[in-house]
């Protein structure tokens, strides 16, 4: 359904992305993984086009977009069919958790008040926040806020959700709760790209890994392949260092 | 600025600092105004120069808005306000004023083709504007009209020729003053005041300030009895406004 | 103080009072209202990428800032009629008080506007809002908290402004008073008096401000 | 236009441009900038927890926006000397202007630095920095880009404003401008001649706001 | 060298943290684990005063505090002492990673610049960050930005360092490398309390396990016996939620 060819994206003189080819078919999970800095954030920003690549071909479903020369249209439609968890939250500041989860459902989607409240806790109860509905961002602790910021993509059910390191701020119990809404997700067949840093999770749930050092995808296989019969260096050296995080 | 005490008696300091710092707007032609040259001249300017001669000091002129001249008098900033002032029985109550040195008559302007005011009667239920320093408000409202105010003269008679007001109420040569300087504006005195109003210099009431009121008060008689007023007043003014 | 004085500060009150509750109060209400909308408008159109839409904003922001007031009261008031348009005072007044005190708060719009975080916009972007609907929902609440004192200052500015309406004939308070002046001549004491009054109505709108601040306080 | 008019225009120029230079101009760069510093002590001292120096600070920003800068310049030259505090004209106007300036600036300034998140404050206190430490060089920084433009307006207000000191006795630009007006009857004219002398030295200030702004833009 | 007693916090209503009651000594390292929104990070936030708590008596060395009647000087006190790694980093927005580190040994140290910027580069490069001196925040990803906080945080060589999940932003390679940091720390005899939600972090570097739930220490032991041993049910049952994850 997401197909990227070729995607340059800089900053100033660096080169944050060089030349990213990816596919991604429906109902994949994708898992993005790769060291601090290696580009993964600013991939999934510039395929919602948050960021603008310097160069590139997006594919999603039929409608082919040049990354470089995407209209404000083009970004609408594009934006109405994905969802996004971004790194840092970026909870609405000036609204509840509950407003944070309606809000698009109500003003984008036209949804009767009712309705998206509805929707909205149900979403917020799925990751577990029953009793903090009306809470504000700042009166939530940080693992708090970033499953708002999951109900809040999950709940438009988009066709596609960008995941940007979904369970950084979560301990076990709700990285488990998570994965098992998530999972829930993938069963209904929802597409998926999720940035991660926890490989058990990644193994768990991942139809595909895509493995991302400065700038470039090193390699992208399905997650058994991936995981026991990689190919690089590269990717060798990173699954070792894992390895060893594990030894006490 | 004069710095002063209260308690000493004016003439006396005025003499010991040999000067006399006279208030005045500056922005009133033909009565306190500046020449192309940029030079303090007016009808009142002249007189304050001839009244710190005559008391053998320094004419030392402030400039500052119609308020401020009273208000600078009240703090004691200045010693006298020349202004063109006219006496009135509420402004006898606040300053005592010295023997008239003109008198003025108002006049009634109007657009030239205005037809239906030929009285002060007629200013019944009618628009009119004056400046705000004046007591002219006053004096339209007497008579029934419906005044507004405006800061300066000019903008009274752009009131009239826009046709935003039917009449401004002003001195008859101030009028004449405008008209100098726009020979083709579409304006005329549709009446006269029939009493004239005597202008003065007001001074601050109290005892220390009666030995100047009679120095001035001798000075304005000399320089009437010699002629050199009116001959100051058909300089700036093309009439001689000192003798009725 | 003598008899004199307290006489006529009491019987000129009403007369400063009534001014300011016939005109300079409504002039200052309405300006301020289409001042507002006016500075929210232009805000963002200096904020949009259209480049013809931002230098008419900048142009009108450049313009109106950069000229008295006093200047622009002119220029509608005894300008315009050369061109055979005659406005009555007070929409005059209220025109030239919208503009001018509009230019003022799009800056102050503005630079609130740029002082929330990038991310809540692109947030809103991820849920499917189109710009304006970001804007009005999600950026506009907070930047108009982070903008309100200054917004206050510039409503509390325009109460006192007004008074320069007394130049296109409108009687407000100040030009009540210099009528009081005129036959009194006691500027001083009056103008403290006047001074007063201005303080009860700016009182008024301090309490607001500070009431409405708290109430929509931000916390972050 | 007629050639006496166009005349009269030359004529003028000079003579409204001179008080611009030796006196409206020096009014409001040495004004401003007293007001600036003192906006910042004001704004500190109303965010900090001692309720004295919190009720000082927000009297002293309640009595001077609630009353007219007129009123204001009459009390300091006109009311004070009956304290037997005289003070030149020129000083006067300073210290009137800048505590009128500095009062609705403080407030622009207290608005700016509740917009910068606590996080900024705390990480500050954290790395073992005292409060005016980090004022100075965390936050302030942040809040004082964010205050830029409300900024500007007040200095672009206050050199327009300076015209009130010819209520006391100072010659700047428009006084200059109604001498003239006062000899050749043109209010309309000139009021545009000394309209645009104001637009040139406004354009000047307008350029450098954004041209700072543009060289201090934070992103986050 | 810390010592909390009956430290109490609640927000409007809620008590968010009851009683806790904590004892440190010098050279622990203490872990901190519990689920999201369990009070972990307003405990932190209660030791180094920058939440008021209504009610407790914190001991730092010989000192004592009364936590409701702290005074300016006695935070100022206890802030020289100590080091604290945000949960959301909050970087100075106006300086540069490298002067991040230096503020704090400029400003509050009196130290030189050239010293300042000689420690500041030794920390950021200590994080791997040796490429990232003059990058303002907003150009970081998240695990840099984290990496600059932990570098400020250790570059004051404070007696006691406050981490709040720091290692929540980084890959496997990355939590190595600030892992070993963290232990050289260790081994110079640095006291630290540590949030986290990495249980093979915990045990690796950990001296001391605290388990908190619903603003409660639930269970407070060394690593092994935390590990091998738990005594309370809702700690078994955490730490059985871990081990689910595991398995694929
Ligand atoms: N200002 C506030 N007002 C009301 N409640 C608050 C406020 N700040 C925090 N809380 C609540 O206090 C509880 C504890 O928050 P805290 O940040 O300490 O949790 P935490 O253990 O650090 O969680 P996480 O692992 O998700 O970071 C949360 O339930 C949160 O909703
Ligand atoms: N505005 C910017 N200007 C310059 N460089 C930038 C900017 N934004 C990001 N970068 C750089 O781009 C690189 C990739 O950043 P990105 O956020 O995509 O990394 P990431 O893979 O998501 O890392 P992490 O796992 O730490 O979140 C980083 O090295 C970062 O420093
Ligand atoms: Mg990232
Ligand atoms: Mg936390």
């Amino acid at each position: 359904m997401l197909k990227i060819k070729n995607l340059r994206k800089t900053f100033g003189n660096n080169t944050i992305l060089k030349s990213i080819d990816l596919d991604v078919n429906k109902k994949d999970v994708v898992m993005i993984i790769g060291p601090s800095g290696s580009g993964k954030t600013t991939l999934l920003r510039c395929i919602n086009l948050l960021a603008h690549a310097d160069s590139g071909i997006l594919n999603f479903d039929d409608e082919v977009y040049e990354l470089d020369k995407v209209t404000k249209k083009d970004s609408l439609k594009i934006r109405k069919r994905t969802g996004f968890v971004f790194q840092s939250f970026n909870l609405f500041r000036n609204k509840t958790a509950l407003q944070n989860v309606t809000e698009g459902l109500i003003v984008a989607r036209k949804m009767s008040k009712e309705k998206a409240n509805e929707i909205g806790k149900e979403s917020l109860d799925k990751v577990g926040l029953s009793q903090r509905y009306d809470y504000y961002p700042h009166e939530l602790s940080g693992g708090q806020q970033q499953r708002v910021a999951i109900a809040r993509a999950i709940a438009t059910k988009p066709e596609l959700i960008l995941f940007d390191e979904p369970t950084s701020a979560l301990d076990p119990e709700l990285t488990h709760e998570v994965l098992s809404v998530i999972q829930d997700l993938a069963a209904e067949g929802m597409t998926m790209i999720i940035v991660t840093h926890e490989m058990e999770f990644a193994k768990k749930i991942g139809t595909k890994i895509v493995f991302m050092d400065q700038g470039e995808i090193i390699e992208a296989n399905d997650v058994t392949t991936f995981f026991n019969h990689p190919k690089e260096n590269r990717t060798k050296q990173f699954l070792q260092s894992i390895n060893q995080n594990k030894t006490v | 600025t004069a710095k002063q005490s209260n308690d000493m008696d004016l003439l006396r300091q005025i003499q010991e600092k040999g000067e006399l710092v006279i208030a005045t707007e500056g922005t009133w032609a033909p009565w306190t105004y500046h020449n192309q040259d940029d030079q303090l001249v007016g009808f009142d300017v002249e007189l304050g120069k001839l009244i710190a001669d005559k008391l053998g000091v320094e004419a030392v002129f402030v400039e500052a808005e119609w308020d401020s001249l009273f208000a600078g008098l009240d703090a004691g900033r200045y010693d006298l306000v020349i202004n063109g002032v006219e006496i009135t029985d509420e402004r006898k109550e606040k300053y005592d004023f010295t023997e008239p040195y003109a008198y003025i008559k108002t006049a009634i302007i109007v657009e030239n083709s205005n037809d239906s005011i030929h009285s002060f009667e007629d200013l019944e239920g009618k628009q009119t504007a004056n400046t705000l320093a004046s007591t002219y408000a006053t004096l339209a409202e007497s008579y029934g009209a419906n005044p507004t105010g405006v800061d300066d003269l000019s903008q009274t008679m752009e009131l009239v020729l826009s046709g935003r007001v039917d009449a401004t109420l002003n001195a008859e040569v101030s009028y004449y003053d405008y008209i100098k300087e726009h020979p083709n504006a579409s304006i005329k005195i549709a009446a006269l005041t029939t009493d004239a109003s005597f202008v003065s210099i007001p001074l601050r009431k109290n005892e220390n300030t009666e030995s100047l009121m009679n120095e001035i008060n001798k000075i304005i008689m000399e320089l009437k009895e010699s002629g050199e007023l009116s001959e100051l007043s058909n300089q700036y003014f093309g009439v001689d406004l000192v003798n009725q | 103080m003598n008899e004199r004085l307290i006489e006529i500060l009491i019987d000129s009150f009403w007369k400063i009072v009534v001014p300011g509750l016939t005109m300079t109060i409504p002039l200052t209400i309405i300006s301020f209202s289409i001042a507002i909308l006016l500075a929210l408008f232009i805000a963002m159109m200096q904020m949009t990428n259209n480049k013809i839409l931002n230098q008419i904003a900048r142009f009108y922001v450049w313009i109106i800032r950069g000229t008295p007031l006093l200047v622009q009261l002119y220029v509608i008031f005894y300008g315009l009629p050369n061109l055979g348009i005659l406005i009555d005072p007070f929409p005059a007044a209220v025109i030239v008080f919208a503009l001018n005190t509009g230019a003022y708060d799009s800056e102050t719009i503005r630079a609130a506007i740029e002082a929330i975080p990038k991310g809540q916009l692109e947030a809103g972007y991820c849920v499917g809002m189109t710009t304006p609907q970001i804007m009005i929902r999600i950026v506009l609440p907070q930047a108009l908290r982070i903008a309100f004192p200054s917004l206050s200052n510039s409503l509390i500015s325009l109460v006192k402004d007004t008074s320069l309406a007394s130049n296109i004939t409108i009687l407000e308070m100040l030009m009540a008073t210099q009528r009081i002046i005129a036959r009194t001549y006691e500027p001083f004491a009056l103008y403290c008096e006047v001074g007063l009054i201005y303080l009860i109505i700016c009182t008024v709108l301090t309490k607001l401000q500070h009431k409405l601040e708290s109430t929509f306080k931000l916390e972050y």
